[in-house]
């Protein structure tokens, strides 16, 4: 059986609505940041894919997915420092305690 | 490898030095000599500012065409670093104080990082610089929204605004992927995309791409519905980093913003995404305007002040003419100078008394006559009063819109125009608590430092300035101008 | 002829007024008095000087060698041009009318001057009163000597102010300031007919010159004419009636009559200058100066003519029932006036060489004369007694004898008994009327029969009847010279000035003819008065109940003569109920709340938006995403719908 | 010659005025800046309006004079273009009387003398810079220089509900502003022929011709509408009341009598002279309006009890007039609207003046608890009768001479509709004395109301200075009307050719 790209197209698909859909409905900041996770590398696999399908004779794909996955490594490292500081104000890290300031 | 192409990244390079001393300085210094880290930060920034503009603007390419630099690009990065001089000039109270002086260097140094981002974002003409930027501009901000490390507000406001911005980021890649499916030559190259683009093929992912891509930049203009942390992360943030978000992160997204729409989607230009800003526009004035209408904290006010000020920025931007990519400079000239002339005054009153209410600001004039009068005359140039700045950059900006002479974008100047009336609404709120209400002055008399006072003055002297001296747009004009091609040729 | 002395008539009283006016507060009340009358003496004399070189100088300007007498510009400047040809112009028209005008004004003017000297003796405001009256005899001098309809409507108005200023004059009195308002306000409403007359003649004639008008009246009509009609009437008709509507207004023809009697709230000098000799007479003055056109133009002088009938007649009934001396007399001035304008109505250039204009104008010469004497008579018993109503007075001829017998003189030439002026005057007219009409002849010998009855009976009513008791207190006199001067001055005046030749000064055109006495007439009108005076005599002449009981007799129509058949009522329902509680009060009803509403509205709502769509910045990070999210996908499918 | 470029000084004056008070420590050196400098600006206006005279009896008919043109924004061919003709001419020499008998009537201004005296001069600063210029751009900018210090000055030193009335007279303001800015932004666009550089100047852009008829038929309103709403025409008029009632006396003496002005100004200036044939075709919408506004003025203020209120109205149906008179598109109605301006500015700061000394001493600007003023306040009382039959067109004062033209030219028009709303225009002479009468008989005669009353003052001598100025020319343009009529007459020449042009 040949490995069309949808077969991998639909997959990173289905993971970044799943990322969505976690980032949407999760109460932990940790499992919402995993979802953000998901859906990066959704973002990461659709760029592989492309480069090797799309364009056999380059590189430019793979390269923006070595640099994606480290900014995405920074991002998390971030965000998990600043959860650390939450849950030290808070002493939880439940989505729903952080929204004192809106409207 | 040509190493003399770095010398067209002369700014860069300037910033990466300024950085490297206040780094070393911070870091090697002794306790005693780190409470000359700001002097030492201000004094380097203003050398390298003056440096900057004065220097030969010899533009040109780096890395075979990644990187590009031109007249009106410094300019941009001018303008950028005369905020960051403002913003240093109003911070230097707050991060000498007891609670935060320790971290004082670190300020300083995000600070220059994610210039050096937007610098990066505003040059780039690869999408992999470009997202190397604008990561680099957005990321580190997160760590100074965080800065008040004892506040609760500021962990919540680094919360929403890290989420939102990794979220943003993914939604811009995705789009990113969508263009580089597009790309035909399998290249990130501006250029290249640009050709591809207009070959007019694959409409609908490309429609879906530039949707996901002026998504990821709604991120950081704040453009609705795409602004939601705003408000949150504008009043959790220390009073300088909300400053600076405003007006740096948000001046330099909007010239890269329309770098990238003019520069690889131009060709889609009348077709899809003058038709996506159009809707972004109107909605963002007039949501960012009826939020700001209720507010009673000066820094959330602010907040959504920005935000529909951000949507006449986007007027530059859907002209997409030189005279619209002028005003649009120019505007954010303007802003930068108006906007922080508020938060100077936001945050003296906040460093002295913690205050940051608008009733706070009642009567405000029997106590602190120079404040409310730097108060007002800022107000004055957001709400685009003449003969105050504002008002020059605002009918510019609608004047660049108008070029092309569609009814549809005479519609939209005057929706834009109706909103300004709710605009000068709230922003006459602030004059009226300060000048007209007759409580009682809740904030006594005090003497701004001179930091501070340096900075209003600045302010003032850049509202009053900068639209009736008219040196400041043609000389931007002259610079864009020059630019006209690269930036417009493209353009359907 | 030199316009020196023209000029200095009109430039004497406002020079007076402005003296007076802006540094009379500090004068003395004599310095003031004299300095007013002095200069009202001097301009009277200029005016008496201007007019006798008129009549008799035999300048070829003025008068033809055939004895036509001519129309002379004296002087004429541009004042202001609304277009290259419509200019308006400020000039001094010499002709027998305004001549003749100059001299009843000043004559008039100054003996209220010396008058008032005495009767306002130690008022407050004094020196005010010399101001307004100077100002007045400025505005009247310029009036009549208008060489344009615009110049005579600019002193139109300004006669207006100076009666609304006189009239008020006892500003403390509520009662005066709702008069003076009043008659400011009814003139003002017809002197916005007489503009809209003014607009609708000067657009299609382009001229606004009495003389250019006048002297071709043919040419004028026929220029109207091409106007066309509007609502079935030609513009010509329109025209004219509109601007004889100004002229109602001025000379108090009904409908507009309502602020004459208020209007003696003034001081009673006042009332005898401005509103029995000089000011009310301006309507008929003017259509004596339209005369060549409106006389070409049937249906405008038929209105002219009912008007003044049913005037004259109402104004007559009413004067039977007032106990006010003062009304009484305003409502013969109302009558009187009338006569003068169906007098000229009733003229036709073809009929007796137009002898009702020249008769119209005889009348308005000597009713100036003896209604001006009846009036300071009036003011004399005012003063002597406080009181306005005769019921106050009775049996005065004893105590008062030289107001009593000028009185008298004045109540005969009103009357019309001869050799009284009033019986030369009114016999010219009555004969005009005759000639126009038998009927039009019969109701005005009536209306003069009335006349008669009423003024004697006011007469007896103040002189005879029944001595009051208050007397014993206070015992009324004779006033000071300056008082009596004017009234013996103006009774000999009454006696002998229907003597003078009027047909040989004052024509339609200026030609002169002798007039002679048309005995049918002048027997029946004499018959008539006798038989009023009479019984006048009977009723009134000692007290009896006989007057208290026909008057209860017929007691609704008493009532309704003495309230003055509701015409105040009438309109005080119209301006106040229906213009001013219902009109304007929903208009500003309608502006705060509907138009004012609104714009409150857009505010409101804005705010009600705002708190409505708050929910949005909800504070949750999730539902921040799920709409970033869903925005950028419908961006997306929107504009992907839009591009296909 | 220093005056060779006469005209700039009428900003400079303003900007020194600002700068002097900027530096001024005490109320007796604020006092003097102002009166020094107002009086130059006085001074300087008569010497332009004699020397102006003099450059057209000497034959000159250039349509401005005293051109002038510096380069401002250059890409955009922004200039900072001056001239003036005629009508400008009066209008400045109005301002300037003004402003200096405004400065006399906020003598004792209190509190913050300074801030009140830096806005004001700001606010003339406008003024003038709007009547000077020939450019569209610094006009407009100028416009908007006069506009806000009207929110500070009513909201700091007003009365009454001032924060609410400013702030709705600003945003009504700035409302039409917007619209106004829109159609400039058009008219630019459009204002050359293809190819050739556009422009912003008035005088350029007529002389192209250059804006076709459709997108005139769009500009025209949003324009008209733009000055309108300064000019308070119906439905636009509701700033006005709330707004003077509540302002201090010198901002509404500036306001009603200069800055409503601007609306006319603008309304021929811009709207009729550059975009004549949607001003042909679209009059009538806009005399329907004004003719509503002039009636309706006229009766809202019959029922109304607080001074400025009457007198806001009467402002209403009066503008209403000026507007009105604009839009009947010939010389002697354009002319009267012009002496109207003239004419209503000046008495309706006289108005404003004396409401001020009044409420300044009784404190109530009710009329119902007024009465027998004139009594107590002679000085006062006579003024404002002056002021009260220039306002009903009292002959030999400025109100009738205005109102004459206007009628006069406006009954040129042959049709009905035209003659029908002229007529319904000259009711309201009727109804303007209606009120004026009630107003003066209410608090000025009869009875003493107030015991209270009969202690108070008349006039200072400040005050009388100030009424005295507004007086003379009041009765000045009252009795010789002809100079001023000519030099408009004269000013419209160019106006009228073009809408003539427009017409065929």
């Amino acid at each position: 059986m040949d490995l069309t790209i949808m077969m991998y197209l639909i997959p990173s698909l289905i993971m970044f609505a799943c990322g969505v859909y976690g980032f949407i409905t999760r109460k932990n900041l940790i499992a919402i940041l995993i979802s953000l996770e998901l859906m990066l590398n959704a973002v990461d696999i659709n760029f592989v894919v492309f480069n090797r399908f799309l364009f056999p004779g380059q590189m430019e794909g793979m390269f923006f997915t070595m640099f994606a996955i480290g900014i995405a490594a920074a991002e998390t490292a971030l965000a998990i420092a600043i959860i650390i500081n939450i849950f030290r104000a808070v002493k939880s890290v439940d989505i729903r305690e952080i929204n004192k300031m809106k409207f | 490898m040509d190493y003399s192409q770095f010398l067209t990244m002369g700014s860069e390079l300037m910033l990466l030095v300024v950085f490297l001393i206040v780094f070393l300085f911070d870091t090697f210094g002794g306790a005693k000599a780190r409470e000359y880290t700001s002097p030492l930060a201000l004094i380097c920034f203003s050398v390298m500012t003056v440096a900057m503009w004065l220097l030969p603007t010899n533009g040109g390419e780096a890395f075979s065409g990644m990187y590009y630099t031109s007249g009106i690009i410094t300019v941009i990065k001018t303008i950028l670093n005369l905020g960051v001089i403002l913003v240093i000039l109003q911070s230097v109270k707050w991060i000498d104080s007891e609670e935060a002086k320790i971290r004082r260097g670190e300020f300083y140094e995000l600070m220059m990082v994610t210039l050096f981002g937007m610098y990066f974002m505003i040059s780039a003409r690869h999408f992999l610089l470009f997202i190397i930027g604008l990561e680099c501009a957005s990321l580190p901000l997160a760590a100074m929204v965080a800065f008040n490390k004892n506040q609760y507000e500021s962990h919540e406001a680094a919360v929403k605004y890290i989420f939102t911005a990794v979220f943003s980021s993914a939604i811009l890649l995705l789009g990113l992927s969508f263009v580089y499916a597009l790309s035909g030559t399998g290249s990130l190259y501006f250029s290249d995309l640009a050709t591809q683009v207009a070959s007019g093929e694959n409409s609908m992912l490309l429609v879906l791409a530039i949707a996901f891509v002026i998504a990821g930049f709604g991120f950081k203009l704040s453009l609705v519905p795409f602004h939601l942390w705003t408000a949150d992360t504008y009043q959790g943030a220390p009073t300088s980093v909300t400053a600076y978000l405003s007006v740096i992160s948000k001046g330099s997204a909007s010239f890269a913003f329309l770098v990238v729409l003019a520069q690889v989607f131009g060709a889609a230009y009348s077709q899809v995404w003058e038709w996506m800003l159009y809707g972004l526009i109107i909605i963002t004035i007039t949501i960012g305007n009826l939020f700001a209408i209720r507010q009673k904290n000066m820094k959330r006010f602010m907040a959504f002040s920005s935000v529909s000020q951000a949507g006449y920025i986007m007027l530059g931007i859907i002209s997409a003419n030189v005279i619209g990519m002028t005003s649009m400079v120019f505007y954010i000239l303007v802003y930068i100078f108006s906007n922080l002339g508020a938060f100077a005054v936001i945050s003296a009153i906040e460093n002295k008394t913690g205050k940051i209410g608008m009733d706070d600001y009642n009567g405000l004039h029997k106590t602190n006559p120079w404040l409310s009068f730097a108060m007002t005359l800022a107000m004055f140039s957001l709400a685009g009063i003449p003969p105050f700045a504002g008002f020059f950059s605002k009918i510019l900006i609608f004047n660049g819109a108008l070029e092309s002479g569609s009814v549809a974008l005479y519609v939209l100047v005057l929706i834009a125009l109706i909103n300004t009336i709710i605009s000068l609404y709230y922003y006459l709120l602030v004059v009226k608590a300060m000048w007209i209400s007759p409580e009682e002055p809740v904030v006594g008399e005090f003497r701004s430092s001179c930091y501070e006072r340096l900075g209003m003055w600045l302010c003032i002297a850049g509202i009053v300035g900068l639209g009736i001296v008219s040196w400041f747009y043609t000389y931007i004009y002259d610079a864009s101008m020059l630019d006209a091609t690269t930036f417009f040729a493209n353009l359907i | 002829m030199d316009m020196t002395l023209p000029l200095l008539i009109l430039v004497l009283p406002i020079t007076m007024f402005l003296i007076l006016g802006l540094c009379g507060m500090k004068m003395s009340h004599k310095l003031a008095g004299t300095l007013g009358t002095i200069g009202m003496g001097i301009t009277a004399i200029l005016a008496y000087t201007v007019a006798f070189t008129y009549f008799f100088s035999g300048n070829p300007d003025f008068v033809t060698a055939e004895g036509v007498r001519q129309q002379f510009e004296v002087f004429n400047y541009d004042w202001l041009a609304f277009t290259p040809t419509l200019i308006v112009q400020l000039g001094f028209l010499l002709d027998p009318i305004s001549a003749l005008m100059l001299v009843v004004i000043t004559t008039i003017s100054f003996f209220v001057h010396l008058y008032s000297l005495g009767y306002m003796h130690g008022e407050k405001g004094f020196q005010r009163y010399y101001a307004f009256l100077s100002l007045f005899t400025f505005s009247m001098l310029g009036l009549v000597v208008a060489t344009n309809i615009f110049q005579m409507y600019i002193f139109w108005e300004l006669v207006g102010v100076s009666s609304y200023l006189l009239i008020g004059f006892f500003y403390t009195l509520p009662s005066a300031v709702a008069a003076s308002k009043k008659a400011f306000i009814v003139t003002r409403f017809a002197d916005l007919g007489f503009l809209i007359g003014i607009l609708l003649l000067s657009f299609f004639t382009d001229t606004f010159n009495f003389v250019e008008l006048t002297s071709n009246p043919g040419t004028t009509i026929s220029t109207l004419s091409a106007g066309g009609t509007f609502m079935g009437c030609s513009v010509v008709t329109w025209a004219l009636c509109l601007i004889f509507m100004g002229g109602m207004g001025k000379s108090a023809m009904m409908p507009l009559h309502i602020w004459l009697p208020d209007a003696m709230e003034g001081p009673t000098p006042v009332s005898a200058l401005i509103h029995a000799a000089t000011m009310v007479v301006a309507g008929v003055y003017l259509i004596a100066r339209m005369f060549p056109v409106y006389c070409l133009d049937e249906a405008s002088m038929d209105f002219i003519v009912i008007i003044g009938a049913i005037t004259a007649f109402y104004a007559a009934v009413v004067a039977c029932a007032q106990i006010d001396i003062k009304r009484v007399l305003a409502f013969s001035t109302i009558s009187q006036i009338a006569f003068m304008m169906v007098s000229i109505g009733a003229a036709r250039p073809e009929l007796h060489e137009g002898l009702g204009y020249m008769s119209g104008m005889f009348h308005l010469f000597t009713h100036a004369m003896f209604k001006a004497l009846l009036f300071l008579g009036a003011g004399a018993l005012i003063h002597a007694v406080h009181s306005n109503n005769y019921t106050d007075m009775g049996g005065l001829r004893k105590y008062m004898p030289i107001t009593h017998w000028t009185f008298l003189i004045g109540c005969l030439a009103i009357a019309g008994i001869p050799p009284f002026s009033g019986f030369f005057s009114k016999d010219e007219m009555l004969t005009a009327m005759y000639d126009n009409s038998m009927f039009l002849g019969v109701w005005m010998t009536m209306v003069a029969g009335l006349t008669a009855f009423y003024m004697f009976r006011l007469y007896y009513m103040i002189f005879w009847w029944e001595e009051n008791p208050h007397y014993k207190d206070h015992k009324p006199h004779d006033s000071s010279w300056t008082m009596s001067l004017p009234l013996i001055i103006l009774a000999v005046v009454s006696c002998v000035s229907g003597f003078i030749p009027f047909g040989h000064f004052v024509t339609w055109n200026g030609e002169p003819y002798d007039i002679h006495l048309k005995m049918s007439v002048a027997i029946t009108s004499i018959v008539v008065a006798v038989v009023a005076i009479a019984l006048a005599t009977v009723l009134y002449r000692k007290k009896n109940d006989v007057p208290a009981k026909m008057a209860n007799s017929v007691k609704w129509l008493w009532t309704a003569a003495n309230r003055r058949f509701y015409w105040d009522e009438i309109y005080m329902f119209v301006t106040h109920k229906i213009i001013f509680n219902i009109i304007c009060k929903s208009i500003a009803w309608f502006d705060r709340h509907i138009i004012d509403g609104t714009m409150d509205m857009f505010a409101k709502v804005t705010q009600k938006v705002s708190y409505a769509i708050r929910g949005l910045q909800s504070g949750s990070i999730q539902t921040y995403v799920l709409w970033y999210f869903a925005g950028a996908i419908l961006l997306g499918l929107v504009v992907w719908m839009m591009v296909i | 010659m220093i005056l060779e470029n006469i005209l700039i000084y009428f900003v400079i004056i303003p900007l020194l005025m600002l700068a002097g008070l900027a530096l001024c420590r005490n109320m007796n050196q604020i006092r003097t800046v102002m009166t020094v400098l107002s009086t130059i600006l006085l001074g300087l206006s008569v010497y332009l309006c004699v020397d102006f005279l003099a450059l057209r009896a000497a034959g000159n008919t250039d349509p401005m004079l005293y051109m002038a043109s510096w380069d401002w924004y250059t890409p955009l061919n922004i200039k900072l273009a001056l001239g003036v003709d005629g009508i400008s001419v009066l209008m400045i020499m109005l301002s300037a009387i003004i402003v200096f008998a405004g400065t006399f009537a906020s003598w004792k201004i209190d509190p913050l003398p300074k801030n009140f005296f830096l806005w004001f001069a700001l606010l003339s600063m406008g003024v003038f810079g709007f009547f000077i210029s020939i450019d569209m751009f610094t006009m407009f900018m100028f416009y908007e220089v006069a506009l806000i210090p009207m929110y500070l000055l009513i909201g700091v030193w007003g009365t009454g509900r001032k924060e609410y009335s400013a702030m709705k007279l600003t945003l009504m303001l700035m409302g039409g502003s917007a619209f106004l800015m829109l159609g400039l932004l058009g008219i630019y666009w459009h204002s050359a022929p293809e190819g050739a550089p556009l422009t912003w100047n008035i005088l350029e852009i007529a002389q192209n011709g250059a804006i076709d008829r459709s997108w005139q038929m769009y500009l025209f309103p949003l324009t008209f509408v733009g000055f309108g709403v300064l000019g308070a025409m119906f439905p636009f008029h509701t700033w006005s009341p709330d707004g003077h009632a509540c302002a201090p006396t010198a901002v509404s003496m500036l306001h009603a009598g200069v800055l409503m002005k601007l609306g006319g100004y603008g309304c021929f200036r811009i709207s009729i002279f550059l975009l004549p044939e949607a001003a042909n075709e679209l009059a009538w919408v806009f005399i329907i309006l004004t003719g509503i506004s002039v009636v309706y003025g006229a009766f809202s203020a019959c029922v109304q009890t607080d001074l400025k209120y009457i007198n806001a109205y009467s402002s209403v149906s009066h503008c209403g007039m000026v507007l009105f008179a604009i839009l009947m598109l010939n010389t002697t109605a354009m002319t009267g609207a012009i002496l109207q301006m003239l004419s209503h500015g000046l008495m309706t700061a006289l108005f404003f003046a004396l409401i001020g000394m009044i409420y300044g001493r009784t404190h109530t600007r009710d009329i119902r608890e007024m009465g027998g003023l004139m009594k107590i306040m002679p000085y006062l009382g006579v003024c404002y009768m002056i002021a009260g039959f220039a306002s009903l067109g009292l002959p030999g004062l400025s109100g009738f001479v205005a109102e004459m033209t206007i009628f006069f030219g406006s009954f040129q028009h042959t049709d009905l509709f035209h003659r029908a709303f002229v007529i319904a225009g000259t009711s309201a002479i009727v109804v303007t004395a209606v009120y004026i009468l009630r107003v003066v008989g209410k608090i000025l005669l009869g009875p003493v109301q107030d015991e209270h009353h009969l202690q108070l003052t008349d006039a200072t001598w400040y005050e009388r200075f100030s009424t005295i100025t507004l007086i003379v020319c009041i009765a000045g343009i009252g009795c010789f009307p002809n100079w001023i009529n000519e030099t408009i007459q004269q000013s419209f020449a160019p106006i009228i050719r073009v809408i003539e042009q427009a017409a065929i």
